[in-house]
């Protein structure tokens, strides 16, 4: 399924969009995509949260891959 | 010797039990080349929050994506400290307060490399892997752990 | 809590075994307010040396002086670091190579205070107890082993 | 018994002197006690070793009290 974007939320994210997967429209990099979540998603504002991009962390706007995997992440609290 | 180049599991379900470990530490008694082994666990607290107090940890993980990045840090602390072995076990699930949900495990020839791999991964498995930590109250609340 | 004022011993006949280490482990699990454990082992390697290969170490000690060290040794770790236990075990007589001679535990509600309190007591230990390891090789000769 | 002192060897020491205790006459400080050592036991110049009265460690010159214990103690090896 091309033109699509497969979203996974952990922890506090996940708990405040009510769910851990998502579908999305495939969106052309990481800030359209932020902007679009946070519209869909209001609570996400009220949270801390990390993108990853086919399991990479990513601090600044990067490009999405086609059927990339996005994870949505809060502060880790391993250990 | 330990030095697989390939991720492995780190992850166990529910905590870690003490019998575990002896049969870790018991199984390097024929690597004969090490001469101290360091050992860190982490034991759930039962901290007393403002929502109630805490009664056991629920761990969940980006699984795939943590065990790429211990892998990551695995051969980064191998190619920094001249060790022979390395274990790292953490939990998923519930684990209750008083028991381990960390058990980090170095060895080497002489005990400086063991202990100073053994400090730094505890620190970069803490900061760098996706795990999350859901306390359980004794409220039926739950607060989501925050590490220092 | 076991910051009792007097000395104990710390002196075990023969290795450690795992199993003791285990069984010390599982001893902290009511202690619910402690969130990190770190542990210290040595092990005895089985060095080759010009005389010969090591095949055991036959540990003595002037008993009495290691143990009014220790104790200080002890207290001034617990002054230092907020500590909610500490033991410490070694080995006297024959401890074979391959087996475990020394097992240092701190505990502490935050890791680092024991990861800290661990190191340095493990080279307190081995600076300033007064106990002698004498390495038996596999030529019938022995070695006094030398700390560095 | 007054005017002696008891001498514990350990290690490398022991093996040097062939025992593990003595008892020798009191001398006022450590340095004639150590004096008196190397003459009575000559292969302890080849090796290094400290003093210890009534448990103590001693670096520099010490009197003796009565009735010390006083232990020769090679370099330590624990752990």
């Amino acid at each position: 399924m091309p033109n699509t974007i497969h979203i996974k939320a952990f922890g506090m994210v996940a708990e405040k969009i009510g769910t851990t997967e998502l579908v999305m429209d495939h969106y052309q990099d990481s800030e359209a995509l932020l902007d679009a979540l946070l519209v869909k998603f209001p609570a996400l504002k009220t949270i801390k949260f990390s993108l990853a991009i086919n399991k990479k962390l990513i601090s600044n706007k990067q490009e999405i891959p086609e059927n990339a995997e996005i994870a949505l992440l809060p502060p880790f609290s391993g250990g | 010797m330990e030095k697989e180049r390939k991720p492995k599991n780190i992850f166990v379900q529910g905590s870690i039990s003490p019998e575990t470990i002896a049969k870790s530490i018991a199984n390097h008694s024929t690597k004969t080349d090490i001469g101290g082994h360091s050992i860190f666990l982490g034991q759930v607290r039962a901290d007393e929050k403002p929502e109630g107090k805490v009664l056991a940890i629920d761990y969940s993980a980006y699984e795939e994506m943590a065990l790429e990045k211990a892998f990551e840090i695995r051969e980064a602390i191998f190619a920094k400290y001249p060790l022979t072995c390395m274990h790292i076990y953490h939990s998923l699930g519930e684990v209750k307060v008083g028991e381990l949900c960390l058990f980090v495990f170095t060895s080497s020839k002489h005990r400086k490399a063991a202990m100073d791999a053994c400090d730094e991964l505890v620190e970069r498995i803490k900061a760098e892997l996706p795990v999350w930590g859901k306390e359980i109250l004794d409220t039926d609340n739950h607060v989501w752990k925050v590490n220092v």
